[in-house]
């Protein structure tokens, strides 16, 4: 294991807020075990806006107190089994949400805003579950026209992984804004990557366009192929077979953990 | 009719459901609406443009800002129609994608609600897709609502269901009743079949039309550009595809 | 005049609402003139947030009746003579606002929300005058906490200027991410680029970052030079001794017409 | 001190006001501010990273996000410094930068509040800044509020100012009482005068120090580079100022 992604997951303590982004926007796959061996427990996890391997390698190690998502799934491979197993042990404390409502509340934290208001959701016992949503009256309408507030969400971290950063900092996110968002709302911002260039990506307006500026970015560590199993957009695609394996294995703590003991191929 | 594949059916049967839609998008792991997509686009081609976006596609995703511009481009009413399933989903269209049993210790648990309550609110045409047709799918009322089917009057929601199409049938919505209508029977059910597979109440007209099939000039369509267009995407659903046509022609 | 820029302005309607961007994020000033010709006013402006040249001169051809802004100058050339003398004519609707609303009115109408809550603004005389605003106690706050609420703004069209696009009708906007959020907000886009590329901007990732999607842009010309006398970040810095040769003769409405009567450089 | 010119004052002054900042940001058309930001962070090499952001600049703006990012950036807590200007500024702090006389037909119209309005009660350590020192600038009572020196109780106002730097002298802004307190005289200024020039009442010490100068080894950073880097943004200022160090020199 590289000594900076274990520096990195040393700077997670007990109790924080974890944000990590959807299967396809770029993982830090490469933080998760450096995470575990850490140890740091009782993590919230906020998905953005959905979870899946990683979210349940965390929970099955037993590192997490809760989860905020708006679905949990290894995709093709199926069903999450810790995060289901869990579900049904009432070990985490769960937050069901759906998907634009994560992206609201982290909206309202990168504007500095206490909430951002969202259509739909009146109705569902997803908002009858969340004691932490409002719903007032359009103050905007003539009378009635009830809307949900959602909450700034403000995460202590925001874990993830990119194809690449520069030396000074920045971090090159493409068209995954929502990678950025995360890191707007996060106070710290941990990145992995596939490679650290020499030149700075804001110098042209062609690298900036994509660029993450690095006043968001605590600290970055090259990662090659740091999404495994997971695909990274323009650089490689998912391994559904290591995924499907992972599922079969992790149907049980004893085949999670045979699992998990295993080295990950470089 | 034979020399139609099941598969074709249901893909048919979506292209027609979207006509006259601007911006269709479908989520990641649904190949049969995006070969509807696909077709509808086909279709509709030198008449008037139709946008698709596969959720999670590199190839078939134009937007660049993100997971959110769905949802954001749902709110600004561009996302004409969507697709969605459900672990369960009742008579009156609820929606249920987060467990079966008691909340939040289900029974089975399933993914999560993703983006289903906010655009079965926002986007005009949903379309519930589900190829299980059985009462263990198709509810009386389900166990916990990701997103209801209807309203009440002044709850914005311009958008909702119109439709709920199975492997072996098609059902409207009608959101004033509110209800489902048995609309036509796939090739190879029956209305008898459908009444005993499924959990919920529902109209019926006294003789239930089958469920039109491809012509000659749309079949060829769906066999050539959209079969070669989808397999970009599941490669594994278009070879699986071109097994059963082949087995067909023998 | 460009027969494409003509057939552009005629999609503009009398009593639209109109977004134009602030004076360094890529002002369409080739459409100046062809909206001028075209005539259709009653035109109630946006300014994303502040104003310019174009806003100035849109005034002075009497084409405008509301202008909503954080401001409206020249920069370093000065005070916008139109603009002002407007104002002191009380010839145009005014509703100063503050940058991070516009923002944010946009943002609402971004997202289908029917308004964005935003910190600031109270005990300011901007919000006094803002009979469209409304100020809410926060409702996740234990008592107290006012803050403002800005309604969604939908322009029916946004205009600016870019540097080039795909004969796809895509936009390549860089990291000028107002634009796209004009874009986003409004009904239809009408786009001028420096040039038109061959090949399909969203088919790498990298031109892809910044670029937003045909599905947001109604039509599309070529106007190399298009932003002159202002600059295009990337492309070419701001004339500022046209502005300066503008702010003198438009001081008085007969210098005004003299100076619009001149022919632009090519 | 002789030695020093009234502008190297200026910066060497907005530099000392912001000792400990990580992200300061200037408007279009500062240079002083941008300037004293500049020397803040050569100053601070070494030590601590001072991150400047200038609007409208391609060169000085690290920004990617449109110009919405500046205002987010203070929303969440990372901005600590910004520099107001205004046609007119009262004693309780309060900034007018709309216009003279009645709103909305203004007898002089000023461009307009631009972000004053949100990043007033935002930005920690707002730093007023206007050269004109004049009872037209300084006022009893601004004719418009477009933002407020301080705010009641209950209201969210993590910022504000800190002090009012013209070219005669600094204040520092109590916003417990709410007002002014002169701090210091600039080189070739007096107390009196600045009460001659000042329209609203202020505190003031028995004896009011001159404004500290620059040392020796920070003039030299300061005309190295600082003008050099400054030069980028700000050709013709730096030229004026190099013109006046050579007149100096001579």
């Amino acid at each position: 294991m590289q000594a900076d992604l274990r520096a990195m997951a040393t700077r997670i303590r007990p109790g924080m807020r974890i944000a990590l982004p959807v299967d396809y926007a770029g993982v830090s796959m490469a933080m998760t075990r450096p995470l575990i061996e850490h140890g740091a427990g009782d993590l919230d996890l906020l998905c953005v806006p959905t979870g899946g391997l990683q979210v349940d390698q965390l929970i099955g190690a037993g590192l997490v107190r809760g989860v905020e998502t708006s679905a949990v799934s290894l995709g093709e491979a199926g069903g999450a089994p810790r995060f289901n197993q869990a579900v049904k042990d009432g070990a985490i404390r769960l937050r069901d949400a759906t998907c634009p409502a994560i992206h609201a509340g982290l909206m309202a934290a990168q504007k500095g805003s206490p909430f951002m208001p969202m259509r739909g959701l009146i109705g569902t016992d997803v908002l009858r579950h969340r004691d932490d949503w409002r719903v007032i009256d359009n103050p905007f309408a003539p009378g009635g026209d009830p809307v949900v507030l959602i909450p700034a969400i403000h995460p202590d971290v925001a874990i993830f992984h990119a194809p690449m950063a520069d030396r000074f900092g920045n971090v090159w996110i493409g068209r995954r804004r929502e990678l950025a968002a995360m890191a707007y709302a996060s106070t710290e911002a941990l990145v992995t990557v596939e490679r650290i260039v020499e030149h700075n990506l804001l110098a042209d307006e062609m690298t900036a366009a994509g660029t993450l500026p690095a006043l968001y970015v605590t600290a970055i560590a090259a990662a090659p192929r740091g999404a495994w199993p997971y695909g990274l957009w323009g650089e490689y695609g998912t391994e559904t077979d290591e995924l499907i394996r992972y599922a079969r294995a992790a149907r049980t703590e004893a085949g999670f953990a045979e699992y998990m003991a295993q080295e990950v191929p470089a | 009719m034979t020399g139609v594949l099941p598969r074709e059916t249901l893909i048919f049967t979506i292209a027609r459901l979207l006509e006259g839609v601007r911006l269709v998008a479908v989520g990641a792991a649904s190949p049969i609406p995006a070969a509807g997509s696909m077709l509808r686009r086909a279709l509709d081609e030198g008449q008037r443009q139709v946008r698709l976006s596969v959720l999670g596609s590199v190839e078939h995703n134009f937007f660049t800002n993100g997971s959110a511009e769905l949802f954001d481009s749902a709110g600004q009413g561009r996302l004409d129609a969507f697709f969605l399933g459900g672990g369960q989903i009742d008579g009156q269209a609820n929606v249920n994608l987060v467990g079966a049993g008691d909340y939040p210790q289900s029974s089975v648990r399933w993914p999560g609600s993703f983006g289903s309550a906010y655009l079965y609110f926002t986007v005009p045409r949903v379309i519930l897709f589900r190829e299980e047709h059985s009462r263990r799918v198709l509810v009386e009322k389900v166990d916990f609502i990701s997103a209801p089917g209807t309203s009440p009057k002044g709850v914005y929601r311009p958008g909702g269901p119109v439709a709920l199409l199975t492997s072996k049938g098609l059902f409207t919505f009608d959101k004033t009743r509110p209800g489902f209508t048995l609309d036509s029977v796939h090739p190879g059910h029956t209305p008898a079949e459908i009444a005993e597979a499924t959990g919920f109440a529902y109209d019926a007209p006294a003789a239930t039309p089958n469920t039109p099939q491809p012509g000659p000039a749309t079949l060829s369509l769906l066999r050539g550009r959209v079969l070669t267009e989808l397999a970009e995407t599941y490669p594994a659903f278009a070879a699986d595809w071109r097994r059963d046509l082949a087995a067909l022609a023998a």
